[in-house]
């Protein structure tokens, strides 16, 4: 089976976030996306922003390397400055790759 | 009676004693975990028995009763941030961000002040008008939106307004609040009669769990106390203080009872902590959380649970 | 009363308010969600408590009244599938695999519109036999095992039959119901009694909770009523109409009361979304779950909700 | 009434036949699962519910009354441990941590056994003193640091006694136990009462739902039951009732009621499965938590509910 | 401290296939495995099929290289015509190698 | 943008041990972690300990490679003989690696 080499691409953020993100990432080009809801950390920041609604979720996308270098930029540029974000790429390695390109 | 006996009183209710254990948890470190899928369940259950309940009693309500003291809602909802953003702005030299993110928490409101408000004149027997809860609803997004316009025109930005709006209208709690009216309206009397085993009667004991969770999530802003320094602690009680009596007065001029002005200077004097908190962090990113949601959370709210309320019902005395 | 006139009440109930109320917040985009865990919660309670209630009723039941409801029961488990496959097949043109599907759903039972119609008959005060609830646990299984083996046989599988029925019987509604039943049955009356401010009184408040919910999940469905075309849109109307008619005529053979049949032909008429899903997506996964879960879910459940549970007892009113 | 005809009507009531159809699911491998969140949710409130009724009852209780119980029940919380200890080291050969650990679980106490006893005796109505669940909130933590001492000395360790003692006293089932005997305490039966169809009347209601999923619990256990041998499951049945017996004894020396004595004795008899593990697994890590565990909740725990609790009654006949 | 590479797998998945994939992972050979629970996410196949069970669920094991590939094309063989499911290889590092091999 | 190489450690353990491995890792120095309750698994120690407080917890961080080492030694040293725990790590990308040096 052939085996393709992708980018695992995790964003862990606000829980408020979760929505615009999504939406986001969509029109960057992403063609799946998984949440994990209710994670919680802590960070340079302090303390989570808005307890009422859950604290963080991680988001993750599998990728090609192109797109997962325009997602970090993306959100570098769009809430590093303002806002509880951390976002790491991994190497993924998947079987039909068309399924994420 | 006396108001520090009143506030004996209030502190001794089961609501203010769960707050005080959720607090002591968070201080001895406890493993007291509430999961926070309960918090968001009994946050639901609260907006909506508290929609329900002001929408049947809505539905034998005159409207030439209502419109006074809606207009005087709205009123509140419209001054008070300007006030407070003034003062933050000159008083206490914050951005401008932080100060319109400030006023729109304490120009909206807090539904669960309501609800301990309600409870506490419940205990003493004083009647107040069943519409409050549509007050609450009213006085929720206009201080919101009034914030917002404010820090727009004085930072000169621009920016999505309708997107802003719309989540602003369909933020839970509103459609909470607005949906259980609605329902409360249509369904009327007889049909809260129906739900009563769960929406009215355990409403107390629900809040109190809920407070319990409350004081564990504001013991955890004690930490920011010392960070946001002494000008925002004074004015998370003072400010509460004047907002409450001003309504207490259109409240008066809008012919309500004595509980019922009680109620609505409790509204007024209350610092939202759901819907302002969502909506300022993202129309507002700039201004930093840990003021609004430390001085709504673990300075006002807790002023207002325990001492606010028989303050503000004391303070009515004087216009009745 | 006109049926136009039972329909109004019925819609104006907190239960199906709740229920729009809950599409309204999706159609919005509202943020508002129930926690999974609690959607979980609710739907354990709900599928025990009809159980309790219904073995505690049960426990006073004679055998020779309860034979006959039952028999019809499975007769109705066993001929509406086959009608609703060969519908599918022959009318709808659909593949054996979604046919069988959708014929499951449709030949088995929806626990909460069980609930609602009880809501409603109680409402009018109309009385119905307490052994109701069996009925559910006995409609719920045999039409997904017949559309599973039509399902086999048109396409020729073979397979782990043993472990296909084994994880239908420990299913979590099949439990809850039978083991909830059992308790009833064992426990009586007077146990029951020791249990009803949390099984019997809240009951429809928590139903209401739960509508909010399912009004949610519904309308999430709605984006997918394109896809499935209008000959499944007119299915999912006019096939419970047929098989609520075929209930109610089965009952007055029974020898139930008008209530009751009126039950029976609701329980016929419902859909299922809890057991039938969970089985036939292990058991036939090819066949589409957006067809079988947008007809009985956005298509069905809301119109049996809405319109169809007036109308059945409507149409009661031609066997008695 | 004969004691087998108590355990019949023990095991008829809906709160053992929830925990039996608990078993039972898990047994036939069904798909029903409890989430965490809701079990974390159902035990802050019955501990909450425990502690708040034990503080309203010990409002209006004499210290006069009080003093000779809460002693016995420290004799209690200091001897089972040490009896317990020997046994299992003499007797059962076991290891120092292990035994030290099973120890520090049977000294200690079950909230919801504790409760069990409760609806039992209520059910049967005979009353019993309304301040034991004070009882449970002294018997919970003295066996577990005895049990803890009894092992350092053992094994000649150090450690840091002061954050063990710390997390023992914070943890949650103190902590809500304590906190919600001092709200009832201070708020009083006027205070209770506004809360009580939350935390009186569904009770017995909520402990049923409990009980259902420490059924499915314990059930998980089952499997461990061969692993911990037949030595333990013997302790697991004989020491309950020697400690059961001890409690009654103990009860009706200090002037308990006959009611009052087999609350006592009970509470002696059950094995924490809260408290205990949480604090032994960080205290004593090298001991086998299959060991703890299973004898705790797969063997002692369902053994109280069915058969010990309606024994110790039977049993207190003999001292009164 | 001794330092192998392993593969870390990740199959995400239907709430309702949890039990049935946990117990074949156990008979292709896997020693441990873990899953959380409540995650949600859209991917090309539209909406999760059954929400009354929370929506999907995310499995990973720690297993050799070879395992890792079998799991893979398992999954591929079994799951990917009919069902909701990615499945992707992390390169991971672990001590005790022994534990998971 | 400038990409740096971390290392993604991730523990997964018994639930009753969260708040002690957190204390410990920012004694380790430590500058953020993420942690996903509510996970459940399986491994070579039979069953999760102590059901009431749900069941395992992962805990990851983002931290550089020395640190990383440190952290498996030291979970290894600290909890392997007498708990359910795994430890392993990934090699993860980041933006601002300043943020978690
Ligand atoms: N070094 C790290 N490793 C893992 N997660 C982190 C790290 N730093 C931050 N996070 C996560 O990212 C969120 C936001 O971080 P921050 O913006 O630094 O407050 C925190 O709540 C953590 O969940
Ligand atoms: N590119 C992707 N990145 C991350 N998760 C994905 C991706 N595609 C699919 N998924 C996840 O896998 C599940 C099934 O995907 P699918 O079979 O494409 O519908 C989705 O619900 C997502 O949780
Ligand atoms: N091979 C593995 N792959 C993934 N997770 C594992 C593996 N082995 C153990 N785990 C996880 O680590 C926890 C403790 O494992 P153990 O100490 O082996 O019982 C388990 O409950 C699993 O969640
Ligand atoms: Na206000
Ligand atoms: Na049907
Ligand atoms: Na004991």
């Amino acid at each position: 089976m052939q085996k393709t080499r992708l980018k695992l691409v995790t964003i862990i953020t606000e829980a408020i976030l979760e929505d615009r993100m999504v939406r986001e990432l969509k029109q960057l080009g992403v063609r799946g996306y998984t949440v994990t809801g209710e994670v919680r950390g802590e960070g340079t920041r302090g303390l989570p922003t808005v307890d009422f609604d859950g604290q963080s979720v991680r988001i993750e996308t599998l990728v090609g390397h192109e797109l997962a270098d325009q997602i970090m930029a993306y959100v570098a540029e769009n809430y590093f400055a303002d806002y509880a974000v951390i976002v790491y790429s991994l190497d993924a390695e998947v079987l039909r790759s068309e399924k994420y390109l | 009676m006396e108001i520090i006996e009143l506030v004996r009183l209030n502190l001794f209710s089961p609501m203010v004693l769960a707050f005080v254990l959720g607090v002591v948890a968070t201080l001895v470190r406890s493993d007291l975990k509430f999961p926070d899928e309960i918090y968001t369940a009994l946050s639901i259950y609260l907006l909506l028995a508290i929609g329900l309940k002001g929408g049947a009693e809505l539905s034998e309500t005159a409207l030439t009763e209502f419109w006074a003291p809606a207009l005087m809602t709205l009123i509140l909802g419209v001054t008070t941030p300007i006030v407070a953003y003034v003062v933050l702005r000159r008083l206490g030299g914050l951005e401008v961000a932080d100060a319109a993110a400030l006023a729109a928490h304490y120009g909206s409101v807090s539904a669960v002040t309501f609800a301990a408000v309600q409870t506490f004149l419940q205990a003493l027997e004083i009647p107040y008008e069943g519409f409050m809860a549509t007050l609450v609803a009213i006085l929720e997004v206009p201080a919101i939106i009034v914030a917002l316009i404010i820090a727009r025109v004085a930072l000169g930005q621009g920016g999505n307004w309708g997107e802003v709006l719309r989540e602003l209208l369909a933020g839970k709690s509103i459609l909470l609040l607005l949906g259980g009216m609605f329902i409360g309206l249509i369904a009327g009397k007889a049909g809260l009669e129906q739900v009563a085993p769960v929406f009215v009667d355990p409403f107390k004991g629900i809040l109190t769990l809920f407070l319990l969770e409350m004081g564990m999530v504001a013991a955890r802003r004690f930490r920011d106390l010392r960070r946001v320094g002494f000008f925002l602690i004074a004015f998370g009680i003072l400010m509460p203080i004047v907002n409450g009596t001003f309504g207490i007065w259109l409240g008066s001029l809008a012919g309500l009872s004595q509980g019922g002005a009680v109620v609505l200077g409790t509204l007024a004097a209350s610092a939202s902590y759901i819907a302002a908190p969502a909506a300022v962090r993202i129309a507002l990113p700039q201004a930093n959380p840990s003021y609004y949601l430390t001085a709504a959370l673990a300075i006002t709210f807790p002023f207002n649970l325990a001492i606010g309320i028989p303050l503000y019902y004391g303070l009515a005395g004087f216009f009745y």
